[in-house]
C-alpha cells in the first residue's frame, strides 16, 4: 500500500476534523460522547496498527527505508520543497511510541475527562496533536518536520490552555508557545544554513552529505557545528533544556493526560528525535555534541535539584521530565543516539505511567495537587499505588525495571564514549541519578504512604479510578517494568551506531553498574529515612538549609530573571522607546511640528494681508526694487 | 483593439465593472438600502468570477503581458491605456477581486449612514486598486495610484471613528507627499527615455530599458521609494497607518490592510527596483535595514497596544517588512516568498480586521481590556479568530508560514554568500528578522490571550455569535488561508515567470555605456 | 552766437521746467491739503506740457494741457471741493511712511542705475513734420485708426461702468 | 481701408460689440431687460463659436500690421475665454437678476480680454488690458451686497492703475531701447540670444512689463489685491476674475513671450516669484474662513503654476497654459456655480456654513468636492493632467529643481482643498443652516462645466491636439 | 548730463514719486492724483523716447494714456463717492475691512 504512511498521518487529522466540527460548540455539539470516543480513540489505534503494519513491511524489505512522496509543496527555480514521508528503524520506534502511548492515553482520557463540558474539544485537540506529532516523526524533510514541530507546539498551547477560563492556564500555554518559538528561530536558521549549504532539506540526504563530505569541503565543515548548535537551540525549546526549560513546569496547567502524552512521553522528546535523526550532522560536529552533552547534563542536574523540594505532584514530575530529557541529551552529546532513543522509550513508558497515576490521584482527590495535603492513599487507590510504585522504581533505576537499563547505558557512555565521554559527565549524571531516586521516592511516600494529611471533605469521596484509567495504568506499569528488555539500541544500531569505547575503560563497566544500583538504593533509603517517619526531620533539614531551600523551591528564580532581563526591557523598549519616544514624539511630533509650522506660516501670511491698500502697494514697490536688483545679476 | 480576444475583453470588464456599478448605484433609488447592498455584492461577485476565470487561463511560465489591451490615450506624450495581467499582478488582482465581495458583505450591517455613497466609494476604491495593479503604463499607474486616495479619504473621513478627520488627513497628506516626488521622478524618467532613446513612451516595458548614471538612478529611486515606502509602510514612514486603521470603518481597514498596503510593495517590485537596478544595488543596505527595522519595530509596537485594531495595524508593518526583505534578497525563493507574504497578509490582516469589525459592531469598543473569555461567549467567532491569529503568527499549514518561511529562507540564502564574501550586514539582518517570528507570536498571543481567554467579559452581554453571512465571509478567507498554506505550488506557477523576470531586471546593470 | 544762446536757452528752459515739474511732484507728497496737492499736480502737468512743447511735440503738449489740466484736474478739483470739508484734521501720512520712503529710495536708485548705463542713446532728429498737428493727425487716423476706434470702445465701457457705479449709489441711497 | 479681413478677423469682437450696443439700447429704453441675459449669452456664445470655427478652419489674418493679427492659436484662446464666460453668465441669475448692467460690463470686459489675445503691439495690448479691467473694477462692486464691495473695487482699481503704469513704463523703456512698441521687440529683449538682452534699459523694461503682468495675475508679492477683491465681489464676478481674467492675462503673456528662450536672470525671476506664489498662496489659504477668499489664495498659487509653464520650451507654452487654464477655470466655475445661494451674500460661501452640505444638497457637495480635488491636482481630475503637463515641460526644459520645488509647493495646497470636502461630508451639520439652493441655470452651468471637465480628464489627448 | 538722461531721470522720478504718494498719502483723492503722476512720468518717458527715436508710435501711446487716465479717474471718483457715503471719510485706513 503506497499511501500507508500518509494514511497514518491523516487518520488523526480526520479525527480532529470530525470531532472538531461535530462535537464542539464551534459546530454546535451535534454528536454525543460515543461518537467522540469512537473517533477520538479509534483512529489513533488504527494509526498504531498501521504503524505496526509498516514496521512489518519494513522488516520484510530488509529495513530499506520506505519513502513516500505525498505532494510537492512548492518548486521555485531549482529548489523543490516536497512533502514526503520516510520510514526507517528510528521512525518506526518513534511512531510506535507516539501512536502506542498516544492511543492508551486517549483511552485513559475517556475516563479522566468524562465529566468535562468540552469532552469533544479535548479529543479533537489530542488528535490534532497526534497528527502533527506523526508529521514530525514521519517527515522526510526538515520542512515537514518543522511543520509537525510547530504544530505540536500549537496543540500543546491549546491543551495547556484547555481550561481557559482561568487566565493562568492560558498564560502557561502562551509561555510554552513563545519559549518554543525562540527555539524555533534557531531551528529555522539551522535549517536555512543547511539548505544554503546542501540545497536540500531531506534529512536522509543531509546525513549522507555530511557523512560523505571530505574534510576539504569547506561549506560542510564550517557549517556542521553551527548547524548543529542552531538546530539544538530548537531542540532546547521543544525539549525544555536550559535555558529554555521554563515553560515545561508551567505547562502542567493542562489536563493531566496532556501532561502525560505531550509534556512527558512524546512532544518534549522531539528535540531528542531531531538530534538523533540528524546524527549525521552531529557526528561531523564534535563541538556541537559537546555543547549538547554539557547542556544535557546540566539540565538533568539542575532540574533534579529543583524537583527535590517541589510540593506540587505534577511539578515534581515535570522537573523530573526535564531532568530525564537532560539525560537523553547527555546520551546524544556523547554520540550514543540509540541509547538516547532507548531512554526516550522507557521514559515514555514510566513517565506516562507516573503522570497518569498522578492524574488518577488528582482525579480521586477532586483536583488536589499539593503533596502536603495527601498521604496514605495507598490503601484507598491500590491499583494506582502499585502502578505508580512500579514506575517510580523504574525511573529511579531499580533493576531490572526499564529505567535501570536505559539510564545505566547513558551513564556508561557518558563515562566511556570515545565521542566526548568523561568522568566528570558521569559524576554529575550519577549525582542526578541519586537525586532522581530520592525525589521520586519522596513523591511516592508523600502521596501514598504515611498518614493522611487530607481534609475530611477531600478524603471522604476518594475512590479508585474507572477501568479505562486503571487498565491503562497497568499496561504502562507493565511496560515500565519490562521495557528495558527491548534491545532497542541494538535494533537501531545499523542506523545509529553506538560510539566506540576505548579498550582501557571496558573494565569499569561492572563497577559503574554496581555504583548506579547503589545510588538508586541510596535514594530510596534516604527518602524512607526522611519521609518514612515524622516530618520533623524534614523540617529540621529545611531550616538548616533555608537559603538553599529557598533557591530550590524558587526554581533558581529563572523565571524572575527572565522577566527582569528580557520581559521588562522588551516592554520598556517597545513602550517607552519605540512608542512614546519614537512614534509619538519623534515621528508624529516632527509631523505635527511641520503641520503647525505650515499653519502658523499661513497665519503670518494672513496677518501680512492686513487690509491696508498702502501696504499692498508697498509690497509691489519692494517687489519691483528687489526684482530690478535681481536683474543685475550676470550683468 | 483587444490583442488577445475574449480574455483581454474580460480583463477590461473586470477593471471597469466597479465603474459600471457606480453607474448602477447612481440611477438606483437611494432609500432602498438593501437593494443597494445586494446590487453591490452582485457586481463584486461577478468581478471575482471573471477574475477567477482569467486566473485559470493565465499561463505563469510566460514572461510578459497576457490579455493585453493597449490603446493610445494621450498620444502626444506617449501615454497609452495599457493594461494586462502578468506574474507580478496576477495574484494581487485575484486577491483584490476576492476581498471585494467580502468587504461589501461585511458592511451590510455596519454601515447605515449614507449607504449609497459608501458603496460608491467602495466601488471607486476597487476600481482604482484594480487599475493600479493592471496598469502597464506608468502614467496610467500613477493616475490610478493617486485616484485610490480619494475614495479612501472619504471612507475613513465619513464612516470612521472618533478621530477620523485627523486620521484621514494624516493618511492623505502622508501618501500624497510621496506621490508628489514620485511624479517628478516619473516625468524625469520619461524625459530621460525621450532624450536617450528618442522614444516618447510611458510604457513600463519601455522604461525598464532606460540607461541612467547611478547618481541619477539613486535620486529617482529615492523618489519612487519614498512614495512606495509610505504606502508599505516602512519605518520611519509608518505613523499614518495605525491612525488610519484604527479610525477607518471595517471595510476601510480591510481594503487598506488587504490590498492597499500591497500597492507599496508591488510598486517596488514592478517599478522601483526594476527601473533602477544600479541604484537598488546601492541602496539595498539602507532599504534592507529599514525593512528589518520595520519587522522588529512594528512587532514591538504591536506588543504594547491596548487598541485591538492598532495591534493588527502594527503587525502589518512588521509583516510587510518581510515582503521588502524578500524582494531585496533578489533570491528567487525570497521573491516568491515576498509575493506570497503579500497575498497572505492581505487575507490574514484583512480577515482579522473583519473580525475586529464584527466584535466592534456588537460591543462598540476596541479596547483589549474590555474583553475576555470570548472563547466561552462566542465559540465560532473564537475558532475563526484563532485560525487567523495563527496564520498571522506564521504557523505552518497557513498562508503566513508560506510567505514568512520562503522570505526568510531566501534572505538567508542570499545573505550567506555575501557574508562569506566579507560583508556581514545582510546576514545580520536576515538573522535579526528571524526574531520577528518570536515577536509575532508574542504580540498575537498576547492579543488572543486577553481576547479569547480568561473570565468571560464583554461590554455588551449577551453576545450573539456569528451569523450566516459573517460565517461565510470568514470561512472563505480561512479556506484561502489554508489553500495557500498547504498548496502554494499552483499559484507559484503563475508568478514564476515574473519572479525570474524581476530577478533578471534588478540584477542587470543599466548604467549608460556598459554592456548589458 | 544767438543760435547757440537759443539752443542753450532751449536747454535751460528744459531744465527749468523739469525742475518745476519735480518740485510740483515733491509738493504733492508733502502738501497737507488735497487742493494744494491738486494745484501741485497741475503745476507738474503744465511744466511737462511745456517740456513737450520744447521737445517739439506740440500736439501732445496741447493735449496734456487740454485733457489733463482742462478735464481731469478740473473734475478732480471739483470733487475735492465737494468732499474737502470733512478732511481737515486727518494726518497726512500713512503708517507706511518710512518703509515707503526707503522703498522709494530703492526704486528710484535701482531704476535710474538700471537705465543709466544704456544712455545716452544716439540722438535722432527732431522732425517737426512728424509731430505737427496735421501730420500727426494724419498718421494717427491712417495707421492707428484701430486704436482710435478702440479708445471709443474703451470710453464707452468706462462710461457704462461709471453709470453703473452711479446706479449702485442710487440703489444704496434708496435702500 | 475696410477690408474683408477686418470684418472676419475681428468678428468675435464685433459680435461682442454688437451685444454691448444692444444691451445699451435695452438699458436706455428700459425695455426687455429680462432678456439681457439671453442676448448676452447669444452674443458671447456666437462669438465663441465664430472664434472656434475660425480657429478650426485654420484662419489667420493680419488686418492691422504690427497691431492686430489673428491666427488659429489666437482664435482658440479667444474661443476659450469666451466659452468660459458662458457659465459665468448662467450663474449670474441670482446676483444680477433684473439688470442688464452685469451683462453689459461683462461683455465689455470680454472685449478687452479678446483684444489682448490678438495684440501685436503694446498699444493694442494696453488698450485690451484696460478695456478688460475698467469694467471689472465696477463689476466687483456691482452687486453691492455689502459696503466692502466698494473697498474691494478701490483696492483693485488703485493697484490695477499701478500695474498699468508699470506696464507703460516698461513699454516706454523698451521703446527707448528698441525704437519699437511691437511685442516682438519684447520677446527679443527677453530672449537670451539677442544682444539687446544685455543692456540695462531693455532689461529694466522687461522686468517692469513682466511685473505688471505678475500684478494682474496676482503673483507674490503683487498679489495682495486679489484676496480682498475676490472676497468683496459677488460670486459670479469672483468666478470671472479667478478664471477668465486670469486666463486672458496668461494667454496674453504667452503671446507676449512668443518664441523667446529664457535665460538667467529672467529665468530665475520667472521661477522664483511664481514659486513663492505657490507656497504663499497655499499656506495662506489654509486658514481662510470663506470659500471666495480661499479660492483667491488658491488662484495666487495657480498663477504660480501658470507662470511655471513659461519656463518650458516656447513651443509648448501655449498648450500648457491653455490646457491648464481650461482645467483650472472649469473647476473653479464648477465650484462657484454649484454653490447654493443664500439671502446673505457673506454667508453664502462661509466655509462653516458648508458643513454637512452633502446632506442638504448632495449634488452641490459632490460638484464642489470634485472641483476641490481637481484644483488640488489629484488624479483622475483634469487639474492633475494640467499640472502634469506643466511640470513635464519644466522638467523637459531642464529645470528639474524648480519643478521639484513647485511640486512640493503644490503639495502644501492639498490640505485646504480637502478641508472643504471634510466640512461638506464629514463634519457635523452646520448649526444654523442658511436656507439656500442652487439656481436652475447655475445648475446647468455646473453640469456644462462638469461635462467639459470629464471630457478633459478622459480624453486629454484629444483636447491637447488642438493647441 | 545729457538731455535724454535728464528727461528719463525726471520721468522715473515722477513715476517713483507717484508710487510713493500712493503708498504714503492717506487721502484717497491724493492717492488717485499720485496715480496720475505716475502716468505723467510714463508719458514724459514716452515722449522723450519718441523724440529720441523719431517715431510717432510713442506719441500715439501717450494719447492713449491720456484717454485711459481720464477713464480711470472717471471710474474712480464715483467709487470714492460710494465709499465716502458709507464711512464719511477719505482716510484710506478706514477702508481695511477685507483682510486676512
Amino acid at each position: 500500500m503506497s499511501s500507508m504512511l500518509t494514511t497514518i498521518v491523516l487518520l488523526p487529522l480526520l479525527g480532529f476534523v470530525l470531532n472538531g466540527v461535530l462535537a464542539t460548540s464551534f459546530g454546535g455539539n451535534r454528536v454525543g460522547k460515543p461518537f467522540v470516543i469512537a473517533v477520538g480513540c479509534g483512529l489513533p489505534i488504527l494509526s498504531f496498527l498501521l504503524v505496526i503494519q509498516s514496521l512489518l513491511d519494513l522488516r520484510a524489505s530488509g529495513y530499506a527505508p520506505i519513502i513516500e512522496n505525498a505532494y510537492r509543496w512548492a518548486r521555485i527555480g531549482g529548489s523543490d520543497f516536497g512533502i514526503a514521508f520516510y520510514f526507517d528503524r528510528l521512525t518506526a520506534v518513534m511512531a510506535l511510541i507516539v501512536t502506542g502511548v498516544g492511543s492508551v492515553i486517549h483511552i485513559y482520557s475517556v475516563g479522566y475527562m468524562a465529566h468535562d463540558k468540552s469532552f469533544g474539544r479535548f479529543f479533537a485537540y489530542l488528535n490534532l496533536f497526534l497528527f502533527f506529532m506523526l508529521l514530525l516523526v514521519l517527515g522526510r524533510s526538515l520542512l515537514v518536520l518543522f511543520v509537525g514541530w510547530e504544530g505540536v507546539g500549537l496543540a500543546s498551547y491549546l491543551l495547556i490552555g484547555f481550561w481557559f477560563d482561568d487566565l493562568a492556564n492560558a498564560r502557561a500555554g502562551k509561555k510554552a508557545f513563545i519559549t518554543n518559538r525562540i527555539g524555533d528561530a534557531g531551528f529555522l536558521l539551522g535549517m536555512f544554513l543547511l539548505y544554503q549549504g546542501l540545497g536540500t532539506l531531506d534529512m536522509d540526504r543531509i546525513n549522507a552529505a555530511f557523512s560523505t563530505a571530505s574534510n576539504g569541503s569547506p561549506v560542510v565543515m564550517i557549517s556542521a557545528s553551527l548547524v548543529g548548535i542552531l538546530l539544538f537551540i530548537g531542540a532546547t525549546g521543544k525539549s525544555a533544556q536550559i535555558p529554555l526549560h521554563v515553560w515545561l513546569p508551567d505547562a502542567m496547567a493542562g489536563p493531566t493526560p496532556v501532561s502525560a502524552l505531550i509534556h512527558a512521553a512524546t512532544m518534549v522528546t522531539a528535540g531528542v528525535y531531531l538530534v538523533a535523526r540528524l546524527s549525521g550532522v552531529y557526528l561531523a560536529a564534535p563541538e556541537a555534541s559537546a555543547v549538547i552533552a554539557t547542556v544535557g547534563v546540566a539540565t538533568a542536574f539542575f532540574a533534579a535539584t529543583v524537583a527535590l523540594v517541589q510540593t506540587d505532584i505534577k511539578k515534581v514530575l515535570a522537573y523530573s521530565t526535564v531532568s530525564q530529557l537532560g539525560f537523553m541529551f547527555l546520551a546524544l552529546g556523547v554520540g550514543a543516539y540509540g541509547v538516547a532513543i532507548f531512554h526516550l522509550m522507557t521514559h515514555a513508558f514510566f513517565k506516562a505511567c507516573l503522570f497518569l497515576g498522578a492524574g488518577s490521584v488528582i482525579h480521586a482527590l477532586g483536583g488536589e495537587q499539593d503533596l502536603r495535603k495527601m498521604g496514605g492513599l495507598a490503601r484507598k487507590i491500590p491499583i494506582t499505588f502499585i502502578t505508580f510504585a512500579v514506575a517510580t522504581a523504574a525511573i529511579a533505576g531499580i533493576p531490572p525495571l526499564a529505567g535501570f537499563f536505559s539510564k545505566d547505558e547513558i551513564l556508561w557512555y557518558a563515562f566511556a564514549s570515545s565521542r566526548g565521554g568523561s568522568p566528570l559527565l558521569w559524576c554529575v549524571g550519577a549525582a542526578t541519578a541519586l537525586m532522581t531516586a530520592f525525589y521520586m521516592f519522596r513523591l511516592l511516600w508523600l502521596t501514598f504512604l504515611g498518614s493522611s494529611r487530607m481534609t475530611v471533605e477531600v478524603e471522604h469521596p476518594v475512590h479508585e479510578s474507572p477501568l479505562s484509567m486503571t487498565g491503562v495504568l497497568m499496561l504502562l506499569a507493565m511496560l515500565s517494568a519490562l521495557g528495558g528488555f527491548i534491545a532497542l539500541p541494538h535494533f537501531l544500531e545499523p542506523q545509529l551506531p553506538l560510539p566506540s569505547v576505548p579498550e582501557h575503560l571496558h573494565h569499569f563497566e561492572t563497577l559503574l553498574l554496581v555504583i548506579s544500583v547503589m545510588l538508586a538504593a541510596a535514594g530510596l533509603g534516604l527518602a524512607w529515612f526522611l519521609y518514612g517517619g515524622s516530618s520533623a526531620r524534614v523540617d529540621r533539614l529545611q531550616q538548616q538549609f533555608a537559603g538553599a531551600h529557598r533557591w530550590l523551591s524558587g526554581k533558581y528564580f529563572i523565571d524572575e530573571l527572565y522577566e527582569q532581563v528580557i520581559g521588562r526591557p522588551l516592554v520598556w523598549v517597545s513602550d517607552t522607546l519605540f512608542l512614546r519616544l519614537g512614534d509619538r514624539f519623534l515621528l508624529d511630533g516632527t509631523l505635527h511640528g511641520l503641520a503647525a509650522l505650515g499653519r502658523s506660516g499661513g497665519g503670518v501670511l494672513g496677518r501680512l494681508q492686513n487690509g491696508n491698500l498702502q501696504w499692498y502697494a508697498w509690497f509691489a514697490m519692494v517687489g519691483i526694487v528687489g526684482t530690478l536688483l535681481w536683474s543685475w545679476r550676470h550683468v | 483593439m483587444f490583442n488577445a480576444g475574449l480574455p483581454a475583453f474580460v480583463l477590461n470588464l473586470v477593471l471597469f465593472l466597479p465603474l459600471f456599478g457606480i453607474g448602477l448605484l447612481i440611477v438606483s433609488p437611494s432609500d432602498r438600502h438593501d437593494f443597494t447592498r445586494w446590487l453591490t455584492l452582485a457586481v463584486m461577485t461577478v468581478q471575482f468570477v471573471l477574475t477567477a476565470w482569467l486566473y485559470t487561463h493565465f499561463d505563469g511560465s510566460v514572461i510578459g503581458l497576457q490579455f493585453e489591451t493597449r490603446l493610445p490615450w494621450i498620444a502626444a506624450w506617449g501615454v497609452s491605456y495599457q493594461i494586462g495581467l502578468d506574474g507580478y499582478n496576477v495574484l494581487l488582482v485575484m486577491l483584490t477581486a476576492f476581498l471585494g465581495p467580502l468587504v461589501v458583505a461585511s458592511a451590510f450591517s455596519a454601515i447605515t449612514k449614507d449607504v449609497k455613497l459608501f458603496y460608491v466609494m467602495i466601488f471607486g476604491v476597487q476600481f482604482a486598486m484594480m487599475g493600479t495593479f493592471l496598469a502597464q503604463d506608468l502614467f496610467l499607474f500613477y493616475v490610478f495610484w493617486e485616484t485610490m486616495l480619494i475614495p479612501m479619504f472619504l471612507l475613513i473621513g465619513i464612516w470612521g471613528g472618533e478621530r477620523r478627520i485627523y486620521a484621514t488627513i494624516k493618511f492623505i497628506l502622508y501618501t500624497a507627499f510621496g506621490s508628489i516626488l514620485m511624479l517628478a521622478a516619473l516625468i524625469y524618467l520619461v524625459w530621460s527615455l525621450q532624450t536617450t532613446a528618442g522614444v516618447t513612451s510611458f510604457a513600463i516595458a519601455d522604461l525598464v530599458k532606460v540607461r541612467l548614471p547611478v547618481e541619477v538612478q539613486t535620486w529617482l529611486l529615492a523618489a519612487f521609494a519614498l512614495s512606495f515606502a509610505i504606502k508599505v509602510p516602512m519605518f520611519p514612514l509608518h505613523t499614518w497607518l495605525p491612525d488610519a486603521h484604527v479610525e477607518a470603518p471595517t471595510a476601510g481597514s480591510v481594503i487598506l490592510a488587504g490590498v492597499m498596503l500591497k500597492m507599496g510593495t508591488y510598486g517596488f517590485m514592478k517599478l522601483g527596483f526594476p527601473l533602477f537596478p544600479d541604484a537598488t544595488l546601492r541602496l539595498t543596505p539602507l532599504l534592507m535595514t529599514l525593512s528589518v527595522v520595520s519587522v522588529v519595530y512594528g512587532a514591538c509596537l504591536a506588543l504594547v497596544q491596548d487598541d485591538i485594531k492598532k495591534i493588527i495595524a502594527y503587525s502589518s508593518i512588521s509583516h510587510l517588512g518581510y515582503v521588502m526583505l524578500g524582494l531585496l534578497s533578489l533570491d528567487l525563493i525570497g521573491i516568491q516568498g515576498a509575493v506570497f507574504q503579500m497575498v497572505s497578509h492581505g487575507l490574514v490582516a484583512g480577515g482579522l480586521f473583519l473580525m475586529v469589525g464584527m466584535i466592534y459592531e456588537r460591543c462598540h469598543t476596541r479596547q483589549l481590556a474590555a474583553y475576555g473569555g470570548l472563547a466561552r461567549l462566542l465559540p465560532v467567532y473564537s475558532v475563526f479568530f484563532m485560525i487567523l491569529t495563527l496564520a498571522s503568527v506564521g504557523l505552518p499549514t497557513t498562508s503566513g508560514f508560506t510567505g514568512e518561511f520562503l522570505v526568510l529562507l531566501g534572505a538567508f540564502k542570499a545573505a550567506w554568500p555575501i557574508y562569506q564574501g566579507g560583508h556581514s550586514l545582510p546576514l545580520i539582518l536576515a538573522v535579526v528578522s528571524v526574531s520577528g517570528v518570536v515577536l509575532g507570536a508574542l504580540y498575537m498571543l498576547r492579543f488572543a490571550l486577553g481576547f479569547l481567554y480568561g473570565v468571560a467579559k464583554a461590554p455588551h452581554l449577551p453576545l450573539s455569535d456569528l451569523n450566516g453571512r459573517e460565517k461565510s465571509i470568514l470561512a472563505l478567507i480561512v479556506v484561502a488561508v489554508f489553500a495557500i498554506g498547504l498548496f502554494p505550488d499552483e499559484p507559484m506557477r503563475k508568478t514564476e515567470g515574473a519572479a525570474k523576470a524581476y530577478q533578471q531586471l534588478v540584477t542587470t546593470s543599466r548604467i549608460p555605456g556598459r554592456a548589458p | 552766437m544767438i543760435e547757440t544762446l537759443l539752443r542753450n536757452l532751449d536747454t535751460l528752459l528744459l531744465f527749468l521746467f523739469g525742475a518745476g515739474s519735480l518740485a510740483g511732484a515733491v509738493l504733492m507728497i508733502v502738501a497737507r491739503q488735497p487742493m494744494r496737492v491738486a494745484m501741485a499736480l497741475i503745476t507738474t502737468m503744465v511744466c511737462l506740457g511745456a517740456i513737450y512743447g520744447l521737445l517739439g511735440v506740440h500736439f501732445i503738449a496741447a493735449f496734456q494741457v487740454l485733457i489733463y489740466v482742462g478735464a481731469v484736474m478740473v473734475f478732480m478739483v471739483f470733487v475735492i471741493m465737494l468732499l474737502e470739508v470733512r478732511e481737515a484734521s486727518s494726518p497726512r501720512f500713512s503708517q507706511v511712511l518710512w518703509p515707503g520712503l526707503i522703498g522709494f529710495a530703492g526704486l528710484l536708485g535701482t531704476a535710474i542705475i538700471s537705465v543709466w548705463r544704456a544712455l545716452p542713446l544716439p540722438v535722432g532728429d527732431i522732425g517737426q513734420q512728424n509731430y505737427g498737428i496735421a501730420s500727426f493727425s494724419a498718421t494717427f487716423l491712417k495707421d492707428y485708426w484701430l486704436h482710435f476706434e478702440l479708445t471709443s470702445v474703451l470710453l464707452l465701457a468706462a462710461v457704462v461702468a461709471a453709470l453703473a457705479v452711479i446706479n449702485v449709489s442710487r440703489r444704496v441711497r434708496h435702500g | 481701408m475696410i477690408s474683408h479681413a477686418v470684418l472676419t478677423a475681428m468678428l468675435p469682437e464685433h459680435l461682442l460689440l454688437l451685444g454691448i450696443v444692444l444691451l445699451i439700447l435695452m438699458e436706455v429704453t428700459s425695455r426687455w431687460q429680462r432678456a439681457s441675459l439671453w442676448v448676452a449669452l447669444a452674443c458671447v456664445g456666437g462669438a465663441a463659436v465664430v472664434a472656434a470655427s475660425l480657429s478650426l478652419s485654420g484662419y489667420s489674418a493680419t488686418p492691422f500690421a504690427g497691431q492686430f493679427s489673428v491666427d488659429p492659436a489666437t482664435l482658440l484662446a479667444k474661443a476659450m475665454v469666451l466659452a468660459l464666460a458662458l457659465p459665468v453668465l448662467l450663474m449670474s441669475r441670482d446676483d444680477f437678476a433684473d439688470s442688464g448692467e452685469f451683462a453689459l460690463l461683462l461683455l465689455s470686459s470680454l472685449y478687452g480680454a479678446c483684444l489682448m489675445q490678438s495684440a501685436d503691439s503694446f498699444l493694442t495690448l494696453f488698450l485690451g488690458l484696460e478695456i478688460m479691467s475698467l469694467p471689472l473694477y465696477v463689476l466687483v462692486l456691482l452687486a453691492y451686497r455689502r459696503p466692502q464691495s466698494a473697498e474691494a473695487a478701490l483696492k483693485y482699481l488703485v493697484l490695477g492703475g499701478v500695474a498699468s503704469a508699470m506696464l507703460l513704463m516698461g513699454a516706454s523703456l523698451l521703446y527707448g531701447a528698441s525704437g519699437s512698441l511691437g511685442l516682438d521687440s519684447f520677446a527679443k529683449a527677453l530672449s537670451a540670444t539677442h544682444p539687446i538682452a544685455g543692456d540695462g534699459l531693455s532689461r529694466a523694461a522687461v522686468v517692469l512689463v513682466v511685473l505688471a503682468f505678475f500684478l494682474k495675475a496676482a503673483i507674490v508679492p503683487f498679489h495682495a489685491w486679489a484676496p480682498d477683491a475676490y472676497e468683496g465681489a459677488s460670486v459670479p464676478v469672483t468666478a470671472y476674475m479667478a478664471t477668465i481674467v486670469k486666463a486672458a492675462v496668461l494667454l496674453a503673456v504667452v503671446r507676449l513671450f512668443g518664441v523667446s528662450v529664457l535665460a538667467s536672470p529672467m529665468l530665475e525671476l520667472l521661477a522664483v516669484l511664481p514659486l513663492a506664489s505657490i507656497v504663499w498662496g497655499n499656506l495662506a489659504a489654509m486658514k481662510q474662513p470663506s470659500l471666495r477668499r480661499m479660492i483667491a489664495y488658491s488662484s495666487i498659487a495657480h498663477a504660480g503654476y501658470l507662470f511655471y509653464a513659461l519656463l518650458g520650451a516656447a513651443a509648448g507654452r501655449l498648450q500648457a497654459v491653455a490646457f491648464y487654464v481650461l482645467a483650472y477655470a472649469l473647476m473653479n466655475l464648477l465650484a462657484f456655480a454649484a454653490l447654493p445661494s443664500t439671502a446673505d451674500d457673506v454667508q453664502r460661501d462661509w466655509l462653516d456654513n458648508l458643513r454637512g452640505l452633502f446632506h442638504r444638497a448632495p449634488f452641490a457637495a459632490l460638484m464642489i468636492a470634485m472641483a476641490m480635488l481637481s484644483l488640488a491636482g489629484l488624479p483622475p481630475f483634469p487639474g492633475f493632467i494640467a499640472k502634469f503637463l506643466i511640470f513635464r515641460n519644466v522638467i523637459a526644459a531642464g529645470h528639474t529643481t524648480y519643478a521639484i520645488l513647485g511640486l512640493v509647493g503644490s503639495y502644501l495646497g492639498i490640505y485646504f482643498y480637502l478641508r472643504v470636502i471634510q466640512l461638506m461630508f464629514m463634519g457635523p451639520d452646520a448649526a444654523v443652516v442658511p436656507a439656500g439652493r442652487t439656481h436652475g441655470l447655475a445648475m446647468a452651468a455646473s453640469l456644462i462645466c462638469l461635462t467639459a471637465a470629464l471630457l478633459l480628464a478622459v480624453f486629454p489627448g484629444w483636447v491637447l491636439a488642438y493647441f | 548730463m545729457d538731455r535724454t538722461q535728464f528727461l528719463l531721470g525726471l520721468a522715473l522720478a515722477l513715476f517713483s514719486i507717484g508710487l510713493l504718494g500712493v503708498i504714503v498719502r492717506r487721502n484717497v483723492l491724493v492717492m488717485l492724483m499720485c496715480l496720475e503722476l505716475m502716468l505723467n512720468g510714463v508719458n514724459l518717458s514716452l515722449v522723450t523716447f519718441a523724440q529720441q527715436t523719431a517715431s510717432t508710435v510713442g506719441a500715439v501711446l501717450v494719447f492713449l494714456v491720456f484717454v485711459v487716465a481720464a477713464a480711470e479717474i472717471t471710474l474712480a471718483i464715483p467709487i470714492v463717492l460710494l465709499l465716502v457715503r458709507d464711512k464719511r471719510t477719505l482716510d484710506i485706513d478706514a477702508y481695511a475691512d477685507l483682510r486676512g
